[in-house]
């Protein structure tokens, strides 16, 4: 009887084993011969789930345009997005099963430094072409000649955010960023150009995301006393931080936010008025269409300014591939790294011999009476 | 060989054993007797190192039995045997007896991974060792079933078995007759005696005042923690100390029910067992 | 298709091991080791940061065992007498530390970006060459590290271990030093788990604080429960289902047609349920610990 | 001074409710749940589902919706997995309620989406309180707290349910033996713990925002507020939290460079949440039963 028990139970996880066999078989088949298709990963579940589900918006949006454009070489585009769950096993797993089971000739990926790396490294064994739309840490150069990044790294971003700090007249900052790969990069890059114009970081505080609150982050800020707060932050937390900053009082010394857009989107307007910041395009001139894009298509401000990279970073592709004239990996490697200027959501985007992005033109900006507006140089 | 000076437990407010001292020699076999709550079980525990005494002090073989150590009394030979065994179910009765030998060897994770053939060699002697044991209890032929899938009785006979896989010198034996059947009983005490011939000394926490009259040499009658009486068994009955604690502020001549190992009950009249002893 | 079955197979040797450890501690120990994954981590670290100092990892990866054994020793120590579960609320505790270490000394861990760019296992070969000759090695890693496991559990240690699982009173009355036993077995388990760490930085040539989410740890548990805890088949057998039906998953999404941003909680309410209703139906798991047969073996 | 009392003070409220219920929880059915924590998104969830829906319902309406559900989402799990669970032994039940919290994380991600959510409360400008800050929101939070404590240490002492619950927490065999139908009472029980989580969450979610993953952040310093105190001491928990809270405020606000006298030196904030994993660790290796504790010291 017993015996008898252990077979069924046997054969019952044989038999989910086989449904996840044919299902691998399946997927494959599943790709009609009339699309492109490209590859994503992105942390759609875990700790950094709302910044991939901004970046999944970010291609759905580019899909979209590229569809209503004619598509690529005729054909229609698409982009299976795997999820990442924020880990780089499940990360290089998902990059595996593109480039293996759907045989996407790029991937764009990751968000985390962590897990862009891996698969990226992954990716130039294969000869597939990587573009990362959201790490920004400088190891991302080392990658190889197939890795393209349509996100400025950060020393381009930190020179940019000292000299603009520095320009308004502050001399003593404090610096806040969430405790990860993208914040102690910048605050890394911030820190040292600001102090090599002759200013002063005096405190660095590095934050652990998803706290409930940030009392005792922002009760050592205001026993420093600076000048500046120079601050980043995703929507979710930057929202706690500058409420409790408005109820602490903090927000009466002046704030300066690394993306501001992405730090004010879940903010409550009144505890962010004032403050200023650096953004990418989206304000500018000829980048303001693509905010307007995504709130008409998701009803909301987005939440960071990853997805406006992975917008781009798909953009990019799709003219890759039809300035090749293929879809042959190797083929759009050199298309891509050819293109010259694109003018993308985030602004002009041009590789340099590494493959990275090489200029980002930044603004500054200021939030007032609800929205962004582009502030005077 | 095993001694206790002066050695008193308190649990919070409450004294479980009061300034108790006394003296096991070589091959005796001494009951420990005395109502429920009059602390024999936490003297036993005391004894074998499972309890620190909040003051005073016990010695085995010329070293201090020390609670934060009390794996070290069962190397040295004190060893002891429990209530209710409660026997692993997955592991089989075979395995429980070899649980309960020396084998260095085997016990070293090096040597069992590097010298399998000493650790072979050991086990084959240990094993032939614990067979013999086991027949003498009646449970060769279970050698190969679950330990935890005995009868209660049958764990305490293994329970026992066990701790003889390593000759000790003195064994502590808690209610070993509790729940085992009449006929076995009788065997225990014939296996008990021999024990004693090979060497060991006994003390044997017990209800069934027959079973202790057959068997000790001496008795200590604990009541509320404190030793009321050193004497042969068949002098507890004259004791009008001990009659009292068993018997309390009840009417003479009410039976008293005594509850033996937590499962199985027994009503025992006290009288009665100590005139046939 | 063929490449992406050879990482599956990779990746379940490598997660055997770790699950082979975590047997021994815990289905033949009754060590609840909620800390599995930092373990796993130092060795992992341990691996990396002596391979970027420029050691070949032949010499790396014992070092990053004994590093990790050095790990499981502490937290050995450290729970010396507390309970089942506090102990595990204990370990879970040290990992979380453990990782805030990893996360934020960056002179030595590289910080929340981790270490990459590691010289990884054979770097003379390629593609298909190179993924067959990690798994040859996992494997036999793998096959080793059981086989060991498996002949601790059959002699006296593993005797012991199961006595101090089932009955640490008895345990001790017969002889045996618990703690001692369970500092041994945690250094050996900490030992394997540093193993697979290792095994796992060398391959993905990468290890970043992310790896050392509790989360991992409870995969790891998910491994051993699914397979059966104390026995070491069950182990490896629990690895593999669970690295394949998480790599897997994703296909059913494809073939369902589910939307992507589902697949994401999908798997995880896929994880937690198989572990409840093993729980729940088949507390032995799907290779349940068998009784050794000691006697019938002899003649 | 005031300052550093009150930031103790809006700490210990998001956790005391939380660590409260733990406790409540723990005393009746004897094992740590970790899918405990997982109520107070579940609360904070449904309450704003609750405004979202009836609009004219106001606050306290869709708030009381969110406790109850919590409360009831916690009777029901204990009903129908814990209690075969726990009788596995608490390693199955500790295991269980992992996978239950993975499942619970995993459904409301599915169903609310990750992106945090907020309530929609008035912005006050702050208060100067003897040179402490605080708003409107972090008084009645402190407030409503201290309410339902009040409340339910006074519902424990003086009413018959209070008195039941007491009983089986301290001997459940003796409290069956005396009439009580310990399994009713321990659902209801249950179904306070749940909902003093659900306050909690609520709370949480009023003062800041709604964070789907607010469980997992919360999960070892609410253990920790509980262990310290004493796992299943319900006074202790209320304690427990407030040693935490003011450990955490203290450590962070310690300015380390007055002993080195060189500008100020404070712990790196990375290490902020270490702080209860370390309270944890050093509470159960040096006092494994908690601050308040009926058993005295260890032996």
């Amino acid at each position: 009887m017993a015996r008898m028990n252990g077979m069924t139970r046997r054969s019952a996880g044989g038999a989910l084993l086989g449904a996840v066999a044919l299902a691998m078989l399946g997927g494959g088949a599943a790709l009609a011969q009339d699309t492109v298709t490209l590859g994503a990963v992105l942390p759609l579940s875990g700790a950094s789930a709302t910044i991939g589900e901004d970046q999944r918006r970010g291609i759905e949006l580019a899909v979209e345009k590229v569809n209503a454009d004619g598509g690529v070489l005729g054909r229609k585009l698409a982009v299976a997005v795997e999820d990442s769950g924020g880990r780089a096993q499940s990360a290089i797993d998902a990059a595996r099963k593109l480039v293996s089971v759907s045989k996407t000739p790029v991937v764009i990926g990751e968000y985390s430094s962590g897990n862009t790396i891996p698969v990226g490294q992954y990716l130039q064994r294969e000869g597939i072409v990587h573009i990362n739309p959201g790490s920004s840490s400088p190891v991302i150069k080392t990658i190889g000649d197939r890795s393209f990044s349509t996100i400025g790294l950060d020393d381009v971003a930190g020179k940019f955010t000292a000299q603009a700090v520095y320009g308004m007249g502050h001399r003593k900052a404090v610096f806040l960023a969430p405790n990860n790969a993208y914040g102690q990069g910048v605050y890394s890059e911030t820190k040292a150009a600001f102090e090599a114009l002759g200013g002063q970081v005096v405190a660095n505080l590095l934050y652990t995301e998803g706290q409930s609150n940030y009392r005792r982050e922002l009760q050592r800020i205001a026993a420093a006393k600076p000048d500046v707060i120079i601050y980043s932050g995703y929507g979710q937390e930057a929202a706690t931080i500058n409420r409790e900053a408005f109820e602490l009082g903090l927000s009466k010394t002046p704030w300066f936010g690394i993306y501001l857009s992405m730090c004010t989107a879940d903010s409550r307007p009144e505890t962010v008025e004032g403050q200023m910041g650096m953004e990418v395009n989206y304000v500018g001139p000829d980048g303001a269409w693509y905010r307007d894009a995504y709130k008409k298509k998701f009803g909301k401000e987005f939440a960071t300014t990853f997805s406006g990279y992975t917008y781009d970073a798909v953009m990019m592709a799709a003219a890759a591939i039809n300035k090749a004239g293929s879809a042959e990996p190797a083929k759009i490697r050199e298309a891509l790294a050819a293109l010259g200027d694109y003018a993308g959501a985030t602004g002009p985007i041009a590789f340099d011999a590494q493959g990275q992005r090489k200029t980002q033109p930044y603004i500054v900006v200021s939030y007032k009476g609800g929205e962004l507006k582009t502030a005077a140089k | 060989m095993l001694s206790a000076h002066d050695v008193t437990r308190s649990f919070g407010g409450l004294t479980a054993v009061n300034h108790v001292s006394l003296e096991i020699g070589p091959r005796e076999i001494v009951g420990l007797v005395g109502p429920n709550g009059s602390g024999k079980t936490t003297l036993l525990n005391l004894l074998s190192g499972f309890l620190a005494p909040t003051s005073g002090e016990i010695r085995f073989d010329g070293t201090t039995v020390s609670a934060r150590r009390a794996w070290q009394p069962s190397r040295l030979g004190l060893r002891r045997s429990f209530q209710l065994p409660k026997l692993p179910a997955r592991m089989s009765v075979l395995e429980v007896m070899l649980a309960g030998g020396r084998l260095p060897a085997g016990a070293s994770p090096w040597r069992s991974l590097l010298t399998p053939g000493a650790v072979r060699r050991e086990e084959a002697a240990f094993i032939g060792k614990a067979m013999g044991l086991l027949a003498e209890v009646d449970l060769a032929g279970l050698a190969d079933h679950p330990a935890g899938g005995l009868s209660g009785g049958q764990q305490k006979l293994l329970g026992l078995a066990a701790v003889l896989m390593d000759d000790p010198a003195v064994l502590l034996l808690d209610e070993p007759t509790a729940g085992v059947n009449p006929s076995l009983r009788r065997r225990m005490a014939d296996h008990l005696r021999r024990i004693r011939e090979g060497g060991t000394a006994l003390v044997i926490v017990e209800h069934d005042m027959g079973f202790i009259g057959d068997l000790c040499d001496r008795c200590l009658a604990l009541d509320k923690g404190a030793v009321i009486a050193n004497c042969r068994p068949d002098e507890l009955s004259g004791n009008q100390q001990v009659v009292e604690a068993y018997l309390g502020r009840r009417r003479p001549g009410v039976p008293l029910r005594i509850v033996a190992g937590g499962t199985v009950g027994g009503t025992v009249d006290i009288r009665t067992n100590g005139a046939r002893a | 298709m063929l490449e992406f079955c050879l990482h599956v197979l990779i990746m379940s040797a490598i997660f055997g091991i770790a699950a082979v450890s975590l047997n021994l501690q815990a289905g033949t120990g009754g060590l609840l080791n909620f800390g599995q994954i930092a373990l796993f981590g130092i060795g992992a670290y341990a691996v990396a940061i002596l391979t970027r100092a420029g050691l070949p990892w032949p010499a790396a990866l014992p070092a990053g065992m004994a590093a990790a054994a050095l790990g499981g020793f502490a937290i050995g120590r450290l729970g010396r007498d507390l309970a089942a579960e506090y102990w595990a609320l204990a370990t879970l505790a040290v990992a979380e530390l453990v990782r805030l270490v990893a996360l934020n000394e960056d002179w030595l861990t590289g910080g929340p970006q981790g270490i990459g760019g590691i010289v990884g296992l054979f770097p003379g070969l390629d593609g298909v060459a190179r993924a067959l000759a990690t798994l040859a090695l996992a494997a036999l890693l793998l096959l080793g590290t059981a086989l060991m496991a498996r002949r601790l559990g059959q002699t006296q240690f593993g005797r012991v271990l199961r006595l101090m699982r089932e009955n640490p009173d008895l345990a001790t009355a017969l002889g045996h030093d618990i703690v001692a036993c369970k500092v041994k077995v945690l250094a050996i388990g900490g030992a394997m788990a540093g193993l697979a760490g290792g095994l796992y930085t060398l391959y993905l040539a990468f290890i970043g604080p992310d790896q050392l989410l509790p989360f991992e740890t409870f995969l790891i548990w998910t491994m051993v429960v699914l397979g059966g805890l104390g026995n070491v088949a069950g182990a490896v057998v629990g690895a593999m289902l669970v690295t394949t039906l998480y790599a897997g998953i994703p296909f059913l999404k494809d073939a369902v047609a589910l939307p992507s941003d589902l697949t994401g909680s999908l798997r995880v309410f896929a994880i937690g349920s198989i572990v409840l209703a093993v729980l729940m139906l088949k507390p032995q798991g799907l290779v349940p610990e068998r009784l050794r047969r000691l006697h019938a073996q002899r003649p | 001074m005031i300052q550093i009392l009150i930031d103790t003070l809006i700490r210990t409220s998001d956790l005391a409710l939380i660590a409260l219920g733990l406790n409540l929880s723990y005393g009746v059915s004897r094992f740590p749940n970790v899918a405990h924590v997982e109520m107070a998104p579940l609360g904070a969830a449904v309450a704003l589902a609750v405004a979202a829906l009836f609009p004219g319902g106001g606050l306290v309406g869709a708030a009381v919706a969110g406790a109850l559900a919590a409360g009831l989402a916690a009777m029901l799990l204990h009903r129908f997995a814990f209690e075969r669970l726990a009788g596995a032994g608490p390693a199955s039940a500790l295991i269980g309620s992992l996978a239950i919290a993975m499942m619970l994380r995993a459904g409301l991600q599915a169903v609310f989406g990750t992106r945090p959510q907020q309530f929609d409360t008035p912005l006050t400008p702050p208060h100067d309180l003897w040179g402490a800050i605080l708003s409107d929101l972090q008084i009645a939070a402190i407030a409503i707290t201290a309410v339902c404590l009040i409340g339910f240490f006074a519902m424990l002492r003086l009413t018959p349910l209070g008195r039941s619950i007491r009983a089986i927490a301290a001997n459940p065999a003796l409290a069956t033996a005396s009439g009580i139908d310990a399994r009713r009472v321990t659902l209801v029980t249950v179904f306070l713990g749940g909902t003093l989580a659900g306050i909690g969450g609520i709370l949480l979610a009023l003062v800041t925002q709604l964070d789907i993953g607010m469980g997992q952040m919360l999960l070892l310093p609410v253990f920790a507020a509980a262990i310290v105190g004493g796992l299943g001491s319900l006074p202790g928990a209320v304690i427990g939290a407030f040693a935490i809270a003011l450990a955490e405020t203290l450590v962070m606000r310690i300015d380390f460079g007055l002993l080195a006298a060189d500008g100020p030196r404070y712990l790196p904030l990375g290490y902020l949440t270490g702080i209860g994993f370390a309270l944890i660790v050093v509470t159960l290796v040096y006092r494994p039963e908690g601050l308040l504790s009926r058993g005295g010291r260890r032996a």
